[in-house]
């Protein structure tokens, strides 16, 4: 039994942390959020050069051989900066599919420049009558000759008005909610009969509906076995749970070392409300929430490398629920600890807040997890 | 005897407001606010003029200044009708906060001046009382009236003022004299004009990235002596007054019966080829609580009011209705925000304003920004005295610690 | 609207309160207890003078008409005094069957002496697979000539040891849990075939499993329609709720008040513990608490004089739910505030606590109202 | 590198400890247990001999005291295993308290004379550190020894003495010098013959209605002064060494894990003509809600251990452990509770004793005195600091607030 990170996992935190405390300061974030895209391609391009953009990749793809643990290491750096850039859609979401499905021609095409920054691409899963339900998958995928025509709408496509490729699920075969019958694709995003609504999310990311009319593909985007991609974009879902789970983690940090030090200089009545010992047990309360999580976390990545399946589902639904529910109520009270200065769009806390709060949206919600669990 | 039921009167009263609402409420405005979109000061004005037109205005004015004299299950009846017809709430700072410090420690020469208009809404008012870094601690204020001749001049900023981009006239609490004893004594209630020069507005944008309250900068700013309301020194007073009007409908009931009731006619709707948020066990365990703990708050409410019927003064436990009720909205915006799923992530606040074709439209959802507001109303429990203030007053008041 | 009592009502509310604060003390409270029966049969007889026992019934019956208001103004006085003596289960219980079902003959048979104070009576409805389902009743009633005989176990009778009349509900048709089929039986608790284990509750009270092997009853001793007595059951468990949650809210009431009073009297760290704030806003907390419980207490019983069933069904669910929850939180925290006094057998803060807990327990907790509640 | 696995090692002494508990740990109290019946002085007396026999007692002394001298991961290991066998801890105000106190501070004389007999249980210890009203302000204690030739003379009152009725010696923390100028200072660590004239033991009856603690009163004790332990005057100190001994385990994360796999076998199983309780949706919600606490607290126990492993001590970090440990334990107190029923109800606390015939017995439940033991173990958020207590001491050391 070992918590410790090994000396490569500690010199990729290193550089993240070095990186994000030097070079990402609030305001050039906030001035990134404002763009279009919502993030900087500059700052992209630091990322591919620094060889981020690789970690989770298999080396004779041009990665890093990164998993679990290094994806949580960078995440909740990523969580501590408030970063904007789209990792998450981008490498943990669209690479994720790729790394596992494509075969070495296709990997060629979608995945390298995904990896060297190039390119970038999003995940089209969610539909908006599916909620959080994987399955319900609305959006049709039809024989074609050698090829598929694609119809229907994606929902709130992460990073999708930004992306040169689209990740696609699709049916191919069974009813709007089976198992079987579920199929992914790589799509140019300019390919005819795709439209985008794109627009930016409450959180500061860059999200779009996707409408496919008539989208002609080729039979070679289809990625993996036809109707079984299913257990791939579920993989890629748990992938996806531990990346902004660690990043909830990496903020609710934040939250505390922030809340702590504007209750010991703020003063009121004549005293810093620090030294107000209802504040100070909720303050206890918020670190005990953190640690707490933290834990869960750890729990839910290290059992990605046990071999007890249904366990490891079990930590990562324990971890979603966790975070839908201690780390909002954590931000919740550190933004109400901040007073009025809580809610202005001036303070970063306001915004560490709102990306807190959504996380919990992403893959399902803490209810969603909460009612699907598998008692052990 | 205990009974719940209306008198004859009373379920009279509620006919012909009902009959109010239903006729004279304007169909684009009833469109805006049902479909999230932030009011213009035009649309105010005019809904309050016709509110005017039907003495429905000034609801806690006594008769003699243009008020309607109800009785408090009047008023009960009058809000529960507004909520359930959706309709705006008048802007408060003229009628329910300056308006009663007027008339009651007034010269008869500024009620002559100020109330009517107040009453027509032909002057939109802000408030002067919160200062940057004095949060809860209302006493601390540091903006100075000066005395020179028959002028002050004031100096100071004032914050989260609500909707003061819009306003003609704002009332200014000021330190008139720094030499006391307790903070509060030297503080006087100043009347002032916004055109006065001096004055500048600067916007305060929120969380959830609007512009509703902003910082007002007084530099030397000249104000007549024949604006100040009252004695000189006794601001503080008539500043626990006002707020204390600003108490009014504090728990917010009616409100939040009518979110409720929405709520799970939303959760009740399944989307084609989906299913049913009511069939989620853990959202329907979430709407019954919220439905027990508002009927709860709905009680103590009408508990409180039944006291002030008989004569009592609505006391500290008042407190528990500003806690309670704004828990309990802020419970509403949580609920909404996540029965959105997904939809609540567009930041698209002016995509429901009225000329926005249904194609560019990225949500068909009926409460369009709920991650919007349930961001913005944070500040409900931060507002008109922390909930953390009102712990320390009904343990100072109530329980005696 | 109007939320005062009238004259009656308010001299009733005094009598009693006078009497607890009076003439009820904890220690004698606690002798009765620790006898077999569980309580004094002398206060059971003053009761019966005074005339609390025929309060809840009518006139014509030798009763004073109450209604829910009267009943909740008594079980609060009880709750304050933690009275041990069987009001429940003798009057609200038994005799709420009684009251509604009992032809002249059998109210002169049956009611009269519970009234008088001459017997005393038990509702045997629970079953042990029964749980809180009113309708899954396994003891069965079958014809037998112009009679029937009973069979069958029922669990945790209340009072069930010293009752002289058992009201029992059996099953004379139908399956285990149809709504059809339900029946009511006046019965002499000491018929042959009836056997019973008594025993004293966590809470003070006395109850007993009862078991029936072949007990045979006259067709005389069938209460009101057979088969239809479930509606019955139904109403006289909506006065019990009222009656328990009534109780519940003057037990609140004594909680806060003993708790302020400890804990301004309580030094640690040189300082009354009552000035930490920590333990103020606690302690405002569990003030709101009360006040809300109130609020839904009131609603509950006003709504009984409502002609809107479903709405009155739904007030009292409610207040079970509140009671389940808000109440056992608040006992929970006037415990834990006495610190290691709260928790001995000497103070009666433990046994105010231990009665508000189980509160919950009787006619289904809150987790099982709040499964049930049907959504307005 | 991160890894949840055991070391080759530790697997083969998991496998022995668990051949252990197979082999050694006796039918009889293994029934008791199961059964929730109160053990006897002699259960935990053979117990503990077999323990010792199999050089398990003394898990947390240094070998050459007669200890294991075990890894933290190997005291884990032991830990579960113990509570997976449900078998009773051993009694901890020899082996936990006095005994390291003894060994770190105390002479060799004192040594030889105590450590054997804690070892070999042939000596019942009980604690004398908290007094009447000192509360979680251990430091205001008030009963004094006053030097007489060689002995002290004792006298005071010491409370919430657990089992003391089996005890045959008490560590006793009392004033040896009252003119000091911190309360901390003049407290001495003596050792005390329970037999010793002016030593007398009042039961306390808890709210459950169980004799378990008791007052200990001192009138004019005679106590020679060479049962003094280390140095007069620092028994402050030696008593903190003691209580953060009481710390190991605090958690108690493997008797949760064992009592929450025993309430879902519980919930799963539906009674003849009933329903299982796990398909009641808030039951069920409640149980995962647990089971995601419970996994949190392990992993945060792991970590505290994994920091010891690598030399760390365990700093106030562990308050954690204690507050959300307690929670834990009451909140499976709780729904065992809410899982009997009305047979929760029932005050039978002994009907389960071996001797009883089923026939008589009121319930036949698994979990017999389950609203007993939730009223019982309100203690445990009160006992140990309570965890308002361990709040403060997180946000002064932790947080530096």
């Amino acid at each position: 039994m070992d918590f410790s990170i090994n000396e490569d996992q500690a010199m990729l935190q290193d550089s993240v942390a070095k990186f994000i405390a030097n070079d990402y300061d609030f305001d050039s974030r906030q001035a990134s959020a404002a763009t279009d895209a919502g993030f900087s391609r500059e700052r992209w391009t630091e990322f591919a050069e620094l060889g981020w953009t690789a970690v989770p990749f298999a080396e004779e793809d041009g990665g890093l051989d990164g998993g679990p643990v290094e994806l949580m290491l960078m995440m909740e750096q990523f969580g501590k900066g408030l970063v904007v850039e789209p990792f998450l859609p981008c490498i943990v979401l669209a690479g994720g599919v790729l790394k596992r499905l494509a075969t070495s021609e296709q990997k060629a095409q979608w995945l390298a420049p995904l990896i060297d920054g190039s390119k970038l691409g999003a995940l089209a899963y969610a539909e908006p009558q599916s909620r959080f339900d994987l399955t319900n998958v609305a959006t049709t995928a039809t024989r074609d000759g050698d090829g598929f025509v694609l119809n229907g709408h994606k929902a709130v496509v992460l990073n999708g008005g930004n992306a040169d490729t689209l990740i696609v699920v699709a049916r191919t075969s069974g009813d709007a909610t089976d198992e079987h019958g579920i199929s992914l694709f790589a799509v140019d995003a300019n390919s005819g009969g795709i439209r985008r609504k794109s627009y930016p999310t409450v959180d500061a990311r860059q999200a779009a509906e996707i409408y496919f009319d008539n989208v002609h593909v080729a039979g070679d985007q289809l990625l993996g076995d036809i109707d079984n991609g299913l257990p791939t974009l579920k993989a890629v879902v748990t992938d996806g749970i531990i990346a902004v789970a660690a990043e909830a983690v990496g903020i609710m940090q934040t939250l505390n070392g922030k809340t702590l030090e504007y209750t010991k200089s703020r003063v009121q009545f004549g005293a810093p409300i620090a030294s107000f010992q209802a504040l100070q047990h909720r303050m206890v309360d918020m670190f005990v929430m953190y640690e707490q999580t933290r834990s869960l976390l750890l729990h839910a990545v290290m059992m990605q490398d046990e071999d007890d399946a249904d366990a490891a589902r079990r930590a990562v639904a324990a971890l979603k629920i966790q975070i839908g529910t201690e780390a909002r109520k954590l931000g919740e009270e550190a933004v109400q600890l901040h007073g009025g200065m809580g809610v202005t769009w001036e303070l970063d806390v306001a915004h560490y807040f709102k990306r807190l709060t959504m996380i919990d949206t992403l893959f399902g919600n803490a209810d969603h997890h909460l009612d699907r669990y598998e008692l052990s | 005897r205990m009974d719940l039921t209306f008198s004859q009167e009373e379920l009279a009263f509620r006919e012909e407001v009902r009959a109010f609402f239903a006729n004279h409420y304007p169909e684009d405005i009833r469109t805006k606010m049902n479909r999230g979109i932030r009011l213009a000061k035009e649309d105010f004005v005019r809904w309050q003029k016709i509110l005017h037109q039907h003495g429905y205005m000034a609801v806690n004015w006594p008769v003699e200044y243009g008020g309607t004299g109800w009785t408090p299950v009047q008023k009960y009846i009058f809000a529960t009708e507004m909520a359930e017809a959706n309709a705006p709430d008048v802007v408060p700072f003229g009628v329910n906060m300056v308006g009663p410090v007027i008339y009651t420690f007034g010269s008869e020469e500024l009620k002559q001046r100020f109330l009517p208009d107040i009453l027509e809404s032909n002057v939109w008012w802000c408030q002067g009382y919160s200062e940057p870094g004095a949060g809860s601690d209302l006493a601390s204020l540091k903006t100075l009236a000066v005395r020179d001749g028959d002028d002050y001049i004031i100096n100071g900023t004032k914050t989260w003022t609500t909707l003061g981009q819009h306003a003609d006239w704002i009332f200014v609490l000021a330190r008139t004299n720094t030499d006391v004893a307790r903070r509060q004594e030297g503080i006087s209630f100043i009347l002032c004009d916004m055109n006065t020069p001096g004055i500048s507005v600067r916007p305060i944008i929120t969380i959830e990235g609007g512009h509703e309250v902003n910082e007002v900068h007084f530099e030397d700013v000249r104000v007549p002596v024949a604006n100040l309301v009252g004695e000189e020194g006794r601001g503080w007073t008539y500043g626990k007054v006002l707020l204390q009007h600003e108490r009014t409908n504090i728990a917010g009931v009616a409100r939040s019966k009518y979110r409720l009731a929405r709520l799970k006619e939303l959760a009740r709707k399944a989307p084609d080829g989906g299913s049913a948020l009511i069939d989620e066990p853990s959202f329907r365990a979430k709407l019954v609580r919220t439905e027990v703990d508002l009927k709860a708050l709905e009680f103590t409410d009408l508990r409180t009011l039944a006291a002030i019927s008989t004569g009592k003064a609505p006391g500290p436990e008042s407190s528990i209705l500003k806690i309670k009720g704004t828990e309990m909205q802020q419970q509403l915006d949580t609920l909404y925000m996540e029965a959105a799923g997904y939809y609540a992530m567009p930041f698209v606040p002016d995509q429901f304003s009225l000329d926005v074709s249904a194609d560019d439209m990225v949500v068909d959802s009926t409460e369009p920004t709920t991650a919007l507001r349930y961001f913005n109303y944070r500040k409900a429990s931060i507002y008109g005295g922390s909930n953390e203030i009102q712990k320390n007053i009904i343990a100072k008041h109530v329980l005696g610690l």
